[in-house]
């Protein structure tokens, strides 16, 4: 038995919708807009992914439209208001998450237990499949785990290193001086990268549903989406530490299991405590570092005025 | 944008000169609105939702006759009068349990874990004195409960105004910790004797706690009585007292806090630790009004919706209480309209249609519409220059205005 | 300093006038609500000249450039670049039309360093680079124009005259044909603004159309080849530079003559009870560096201590310090002798303090509240007030709204219902019911930072005769300004601040200390070091 | 909203029957052997009592009642009980447990409603209805004495099955480790008689054979449950059962290449290779009888009707993948149940190795319904 090896990616695997949300929410937080709302997100990414699965038998399919229908979503929920309005930003957040609640009942009233039968492809890593260990702990994971782990190195890359990046970070830092001083289609990349806080959003529930659990629930995510915005303030607005925050709760979720599974002498409803006292946790450990302020966009969550 | 508007004598001094001719008759301005515009504009978010969940209802349920059937189920029978008494009560707690912290600029999503700490503390009181006489036990179980509720908010208090960690995720996470500390209480040493399958429930409270019932309109909660009663204190309270002054200027944002020299850590620690305890008294009300035993379904989500209550009902007691009838009623009228295949939880689209409507609504709000000068004319000029006010400079970084908080 | 091409304005708009128009408008109109902000102007602006802007706070300079720079879409009216129709959707496509502007505060991403701000948003920026690759090239660039700039350094580490050569070098990067200045000199020292002025020189020379928006006059006959003048959103005069004076320009730009504030008749009376006592204060700023350095300082009753500096130096920290919204690093403050280190702003409420606050839109003022709540910010704080206006934990609602009601008429606000919201009151009405309240609370000293910032000239008035008659009431007040005019006209004796130490203190009671002496000092220059020195600098001043 | 984490209660999933197949079924009953099988339900299309047309009754559902399981199971019934007794039925889907169940059950009575069915188990909540509603039958599904003088509760021995499967686990399994997904602890119907008729069933066939037991802490959380199982099956369980509302357990079972047993339906369309076996409930029978006490003036409530096998309980069909050998040893088993043989007897142990039910004793079945509040040796779990 290789047990550490199959809870290790057993807690890899939890971690990866999480990872996924929190990249998405991390750049959209980048240009400035603090969505809380990715639980709705997440929920209509999941019921969608998991109905055309289940229509077309196709999980790839499945993932890639659970993927856009949170980028719809999140356009008309949250772009609309927020960007095209200059509403404030918190509220609209709260409004995805409940309509997302009750939009994604709505479509999957039908569809509940119902188990996706064909998953999704699991990429074999040429070389390292070979190593018994490794091979169990990296080797064989469904892609878009490997997609969740290599987005934030790409996102870290982009924003560190080009003159998108860059101009990304401005209208988060100064969406004023982007606009007026370098002349940054502000409001235009703002209403992008909400659809790509909801692509991701969309795509993390997706795989949440249709690969880690299997089949569309009520409320599939069970607060994962709010874990996700925790983890995004763990990683201070560095998205390679997405990476260890993610996984951390990934493997508390795993944790609570493993605990029921070995009979460990606590109660179980104290396990299941465990990765929502995590997320408390790490926002704590966070803030306890020292020179943590520098770390937000400048202009997070301030409501952006437009006139003229 | 930001632009240094004139005085008085300045607007004579440019129609004097001669304004050219303006394209439109009519304009868009910027007012801080009042209180009554700020109503309507949710108001008419409100009725917006409706239209479109009503419409739904129609179109894609086939619900026939929705108005008369809403009147009918929920205004006419005495369940029907009952239950919402028995789904309004919550809100008003749960929504103050919101509405305070938002007073300060601050978002208390954990109304629902508040209310079963409070439940959660009352049932222990209860069951460690459960012979004390009725009144004895209400008033000390409500103690409790605004305890506990209090507690459950402690953490997130603390980390809030010593770390400044964000509210609404450790306020969200404990409502989680409180369901499974909850369920550990309801299926360990609190259970129900003779419980099976599907309701987990915890024994019965003393029969001395229940609230009695007030036999009007069939059957008023006293419950409601208390709660109406609590919501209004406070309510109150909060606009006639130094501390709710203070929350005001602490929600106004740090600059202002420091300049009148406000503690702005107490003011954020006291405003949600009464959230919290008025969420608790809520679990409390809950538990010895209607259920009387600590269910998981206790709260039915009501620490949620007291958040919408809250934004709706935007700052004024009045309002959360108008609001938590009209939310009573939509979900009682989800409940009635199941039998055509509803979901009750669906009603949750049109609360977060709500929550959105009434976001664009407080935008909306700010502008009117009025004529303009004409060319050369004298028509309505205000007194007072309106618009916004000047900004400190010409600068348009005035034009991105701090966030509350 | 790079050497001045003292060319004479005259020839310049002589040789501007041979050239073809670069930038035309026609009717441009703009209003904001029922404002018209602008409200049909002409303008031509010509390859070469330095073209001077010049109105009142409101006379919609900056509406009308930000309509050139494309940041506001205009209401009617056309525009012509090159004799081509130009129409900007966006700052973007204003800045491929080779149109830049320089905004008053700069609009710099103050996080980002000075590299990554001259490549900010800019299409011939590299696709992908790093940060050193990034200063290379920013360096390059620096080298290029001879300006004195570290491209690794951030932003808001830098002085405001070097934001500004980072702001202007921006839009240079990017080939402007149009360079808008956005009143570029109000926050420099005088020797800072002299620089700036050969810049512009030497852009208009290299045939660049240099618009130059002001509000002081000297500026205009020092730079401009032609002057436009706008008042309340109107052009009323274009002249040349060369055909008017000060006198001519001013009365153009007000729409009547105006007097300078004077100090009064009184002449300030022999005290010997220091109100304010500050020693060896030392302030942090927001981002925990020494913003105030040892500085010491004494109040006292029946004077005005002004203090003159640039942007930036301290000054903020300073009131916050003396006003105890701000914790002292170390040192003492003592007000009327008591030892007020270390307490919180309740504390100086108590011992008499008033405090006019730079930012007095988002710290002295709750907009979105009543002028009843309004009235009462720090009231509650004195135990006179407090017992009239509340009752134990609570407030008196209607004892409030009369108090305010007080306050509306001691402030001469146009309103006197104290239901109405400060947001919905105008700019003048709001700094004089603010300083009505000030003066309730200050019964020992009014700390004054910027009290007529963004104020028209008659509301400006009406807060500096308020703050004389303190004065004469025997009232310490600190007045702090970055309006040299300001404080040399109402103050007995001037402070200077720069880079947080006190540069120098001069009377001010008789002669007028000389302006170039206080540049030098606000440039950081210590007082000991300008004795003997000759420095004769050219500047524009009274 | 966020779902609280108990409150979906059990939605028993069993086969989506075809109606038509139903209706055979149920045509075809035959009185079968259970140990308290209902007063039997024979051929009541043919008699047509005209005393039950119109007459008006209330349900009250947890969940979708085209969940193809314990709800669409119960609806079957309802259609054929307004088919066939010509009743009038309304009905309410997704009812949470909260006051709205007490409400609900109050309007259907206001409304006329003379029989409410509570199919969704509202326990208490269902019960307060009924002490309002005196004049009105209510028949449940799972309770527990004493409760209202008009009410009935149903419920099947559902432990036999679970006998039953345990034997087919413990011939299945090589380690005779089973992993079981508990919804909650100690809940004797159905999460305590399960798993330790269960156990029981496996030892039988596998001495020492243990169960690892998880609690879910809810009876619907398919993401947790799924990390749950899998964590189990990490653990080394060879075999998972669950009383969780959804057949999660094979799903993991056949996606780990391990053997899953059904819990609430037919799960073989779950888990193609890993099903074993399950139970099969099918209400109709007693609620016909039922119905028909209420019309006739012959109904007394304050009682529990708990039915074993025949006509409203049987074993699933073999999975396809279960050898034959096992079927045979457990068919013989199941049709000593059928005549009678109670396999509840002692030696039994609990987990503190203490002697529950001596040899020679057996447990009845209002114990194993009602009393089993403790664990049989063999149980890990945490609480």
């Amino acid at each position: 038995m290789h047990t550490f090896e199959l809870y290790f990616a057993a807690a890899i695997l939890a971690g990866t919708p999480l990872l996924l949300a929190a990249t998405g929410e991390l750049l959209g937080e980048t240009v400035g807009l603090l969505n809380v709302g990715i639980e709705g997100v997440m929920l209509i990414g999941a019921v969608t992914g998991v109905v055309v699965t289940l229509h077309t038998n196709n999980a790839e399919l499945g993932l890639l439209v659970g993927a856009l229908a949170g980028a719809v979503f999140l356009l008309v929920f949250y772009a609309l208001p927020v960007v095209a309005l200059g509403t404030e930003q918190i509220l609209p957040g709260f409004g995805v998450w409940f309509v997302g609640l009750g939009l994604s009942q709505l479509i999957g009233v039908n569809y509940e237990n119902t188990p996706v039968s064909s998953g999704s492809t699991v990429v074999r890593l040429p070389g390292i499949d070979r190593i018994p260990v490794v091979k169990e702990l990296i080797g064989q994971y469904p892609w878009p785990v490997y997609l969740a782990f290599v987005l934030p190195f790409v996102v870290a890359w982009v924003l560190a290193r080009t003159r998108h990046g860059r101009n990304l970070r401005a209208i988060g830092e100064d969406p004023v001086a982007a606009s007026a001083g370098a002349g940054i289609a502000v409001r235009w990349w703002r209403t992008v990268y909400v659809a790509v806080n909801g692509l991701l959003g969309g795509f993390a529930g997706a795989v949440l549903a249709v690969i880690a659990v299997g089949e569309w629930g009520t409320d599939v995510t069970a607060g994962r989406g709010f874990i996700a915005l925790a983890v995004v303030i763990f990683s201070g607005w560095r998205s390679m530490r997405l990476i260890v925050g993610a996984y951390i709760i990934g493997a508390l979720l795993i944790l609570a299991d493993l605990g029921g599974a070995l009979s460990w002498p606590i109660p179980s409803e104290f396990l299941d405590m465990m990765p929502y006292i995590g997320a408390v946790a790490i926002l704590t450990v966070w803030a306890l570092r020292p020179g943590r302020r520098a770390a937000a966009p400048g202009s997070l969550g301030v409501r952006l005025k437009y006139s003229g | 944008m930001s632009l240094s508007l004139p005085t008085v004598t300045d607007v004579h001094v440019r129609q004097s000169i001669g304004v050219r001719s303006l394209r439109s008759r009519w304009t868009w301005i910027r007012q801080e609105p009042s209180e009554t515009r700020s109503w309507i504009c949710r108001l008419i978010a409100v009725v917006l939702a409706l239209v479109v969940a009503g419409a739904y209802l129609v179109i894609t349920v086939h619900v026939p006759d929705v108005l008369g059937l809403v009147l009918r189920t929920t205004f006419t029978t005495a369940p029907g009068l009952q239950e919402l008494v028995v789904l309004a009560t919550p809100f008003f707690l749960t929504a103050m349990a919101a509405q305070i912290p938002l007073r300060v600029g601050l978002w208390n999503v954990g109304g629902e874990g508040q209310f079963f700490a409070g439940a959660w503390l009352a049932t222990a009181f209860a069951f460690s004195l459960p012979h004390a006489p009725g009144g004895v036990l209400i008033i000390g179980m409500l103690l409790a409960g605004a305890v506990g509720g209090a507690i459950w908010v402690a953490i997130p208090v603390l980390v809030k105004t010593l770390l400044n960690v964000n509210e609404i995720i450790t306020t969200l996470m404990l409502n989680f910790a409180a369901t499974y500390w909850i369920a550990y209480w309801i299926t360990g040493s609190w259970r129900y004797p003779s419980t099976q399958g599907g309701t987990i429930e915890s024994r019965f409270m003393p029969a001395q706690s229940n609230l009695p019932l007030i036999h009007l309109a069939g059957g008023l909660d006293s419950g409601l009585i208390i709660a109406v009663a609590l919501t209004i204190a406070v309510g109150l309270a909060v606009r006639y007292s130094i501390f709710g002054y203070r929350t005001l200027i602490v929600g106004s944002g740090r600059a202002v806090s420091s300049y009148a020299g406000v503690r702005v850590r107490w003011v954020i620690a006291l405003s949600l630790l009464l959230g919290g305890a008025l969420a608790g008294a809520g679990g409390v009300l809950q538990l010895i009004g209607n259920s009387h035993q600590l269910t998981p379904g206790l709260s039915d989500n009501t620490g949620y919706l007291g958040i919408a209550v809250a934004v709706l009902a935007g700052g004024s007691v009045l309002g959360v209480i108008v609001m938590s009838c009209l939310l009573a009623v939509i979900m009682s009228v989800g409940q009635a309209v199941q039998i055509y295949g509803v979901s009750s939880e669906d009603v949750f689209i049109l609360i977060g249609l709500l929550l959105l409507l009434a976001t664009i609504a407080e935008v909306v709000a700010k502008y009117r519409l009025v004529r303009k000068v004409p060319t050369g004319g004298t028509a309505r000029v205000p007194k007072e220059p309106v618009g916004l006010a000047p900004s400190v400079s010409e600068s348009s970084r005035a034009a991105v205005a701090g966030d509350v908080g | 300093m790079r050497t001045i091409d003292t060319e004479s304005a005259s020839s310049i708009r002589e040789r501007a006038g041979e050239r073809a128009v670069k930038l035309q408008l026609e009717g441009i109109e703009k209003s904001f609500g029922l404002l018209a902000a602008v409200a049909g102007v002409d303008l031509d602006c010509y390859a070469g000249e330095v073209h001077a802007i010049l109105g009142e706070n409101g006379a919609g300079k900056s509406t009308l450039m930000k309509i050139v720079a494309g940041d506001l879409q205009p209401d009617a009216g056309h525009m012509w670049l090159d004799g081509e129709t130009y129409r900007p959707a966006s700052p973007k496509q204003a800045m491929r039309r080779g149109i830049g502007i320089v905004h008053q505060d700069h609009q710099l991403v103050s996080r980002f360093t000075v590299a990554e701000n001259l490549f900010l948003g800019w299409d011939g920026a590299d696709r992908v680079g790093g940060p050193r690759s990034l200063a290379e090239q920013a360096s390059a660039i620096v080298d290029r124009y001879g300006f004195e700039l570290d491209p690794t350094s951030t932003v808001r580490d830098l002085s405001v005259g070097e934001q500004q050569r980072v702001a202007i070098l921006r839009a240079l990067v990017r080939g402007v044909s149009v360079l808008i200045l956005d009143e570029p000199t109000a926050t420099l020292t005088p020797q800072e603004v002299e620089v700036l002025f050969g810049v512009m020189r030497n852009l208009a020379t290299d045939g660049c159309a240099v618009l130059f928006i002001t509000h002081k006059l000297c500026e205009v006959l020092a730079i401009s080849a032609r002057v436009t003048v706008l008042r309340a959103g109107v052009r009323v005069a274009e002249l040349g530079a060369h055909e008017c004076d000060e006198r001519l320009l001013a009365r153009e730009m007000l729409g009547r003559d105006v007097e300078s504030p004077s100090k009064g008749d009184a002449p300030p009376r022999a005290v010997s009870e220091p109100i304010l006592q500050a020693s060896g204060v030392t302030v942090r700023d927001d981002r925990g560096s020494l913003a105030v350095d040892d500085v010491s300082f004494e109040v006292h009753s029946h004077e005005i201590v002004g203090i003159a500096g640039v942007a930036g130096n301290g000054q903020r920290e300073l009131s916050e310090a003396v006003t105890g919204v701000r914790r002292v690093a170390s040192g003492r403050v003592l007000v009327d002798g008591k030892e007020m280190t270390g307490e919180d702003a309740a504390s100086y409420v108590r011992a008499g303090v008033g405090h006019i606050p730079e930012d007095r839109l988002t710290a002295g003022m709750i907009l979105r509240e009543s002028i009843a709540n309004n009235s009462i910010l720090k009231m509650l704080h004195v135990e006179t007030d407090r017992s009239n206006l509340t009752r134990g934990p609570w407030l008196r609602r209607r004892e409030i709204d009369r108090f305010a009601r007080q306050l509306l008429v001691e402030g001469q606000v146009s309103t006197s219902d104290p239901k109405v919201k400060v947001a919905n009151l105008s700019g003048g009405n709001i700094q004089r019911f603010l300083v009505a309240r000030e003066l309730r609370a200050a019964s020992r000293l009014l700390v004054a930072v910027h009290p007529t910032r963004g104020l028209d000239v008659g509301a400006a008035d009406r807060v500096w005769r308020i703050l004389l008659r303190a004065r004469d009431e025997g009232i310490a007040v600190l007045l702090i300004s970055e309006d040299l005019d300001e404080v040399l006209s109402l103050s007995n004796r001037v402070l200077v601040l720069s880079a947080g130490r006190i540069a120098g203190e001069l009377d001010n009671t008789g002669a007028p200390p000389s302006r170039e002496h206080l540049g030098m000092l606000m440039g950081g220059v210590e007082q000991e070091a300008l004795v003997g020195s000759a420095a004769a600098l050219k500047g524009c001043g009274p | 909203m966020v779902r609280r984490p108990m409150m979906a209660k059990r939605r028993r999933h069993l086969v989506a029957v075809k109606r038509v197949g139903m209706l055979v079924g149920v045509l075809s009953i035959t009185v079968g052997a259970g140990a308290t099988s209902t007063s039997a339900a024979t051929s009541h299309s043919t008699v047509k009592d005209i005393s039950t047309k119109g007459l008006k009754t209330g349900w009250i559902y947890d969940g979708s009642v085209a969940d193809k399981g314990y709800d669409e199971e119960w609806y079957d019934a309802q259609l054929y009980l307004e088919k066939h007794l010509g009743i009038t039925a309304t009905f309410t889907q997704n009812t949470p447990y909260t006051s709205q169940w007490t409400t609900t059950g109050e309007r259907m009575a206001d409304a006329g409603a003379k029989i409410l069915y509570d199919p969704g188990d509202g326990g208490s909540l269902f019960f307060a209805a009924c002490k309002a509603e005196p004049k009105v039958a209510c028949i449940e599904s799972n309770g527990v004495l004493p409760f209202p003088k008009n009410v009935v509760s149903l419920y099947d021995e559902n432990w036999l099955p679970a006998y039953l499967e345990g034997m087919a686990a413990g011939l299945l399994s090589k380690t005779g480790v089973i992993g079981f997904l508990a919804a909650f602890s100690n809940t004797p119907a159905p999460v305590n008689e399960t798993l330790n008729a269960l156990l029981l069933g496996c030892q039988a066939t596998h001495p020492g054979c243990k169960a690892l037991v998880d609690v879910v802490t809810s009876w619907y959380t398919p993401p947790k449950e799924t990390e749950d199982a899998n964590a189990l099956v990490d653990a080394g369980a060879t075999v998972l059962g669950s009383t969780e509302n959804d057949p999660i357990a094979i799903e993991v079972a056949q996606k780990r290449h391990i053997w899953g047993l059904g819990s609430w339906g037919n799960g073989v369309s779950s888990g193609p290779t890993a099903f074993v076996t399950s139970q099969i409930i099918n209400w109709a029978p007693s609620l016909m009888t039922l119905t028909e006490q209420v019309a006739d003036g012959t109904f007394h409530g304050g009682r529990i009707e708990v039915f074993g096998f025949g006509p409203g309980l049987k074993l699933a069909p073999w999975g396809p993948k279960v050898p034959k050998s096992v079927q045979e040893k457990v068919n013989t088993a199941y049709s000593q149940m059928l005549k009678g043989k109670n396999f509840f007897c002692g030696p039994i142990y609990d987990t503190s190795g203490k002697l529950r039910v001596p040899k020679g004793k057996c447990l009845t079945t209002m114990y194993i319904y009602d009393g089993w509040n403790w664990y049989v040796q063999g149980v890990k779990i945490s609480k």
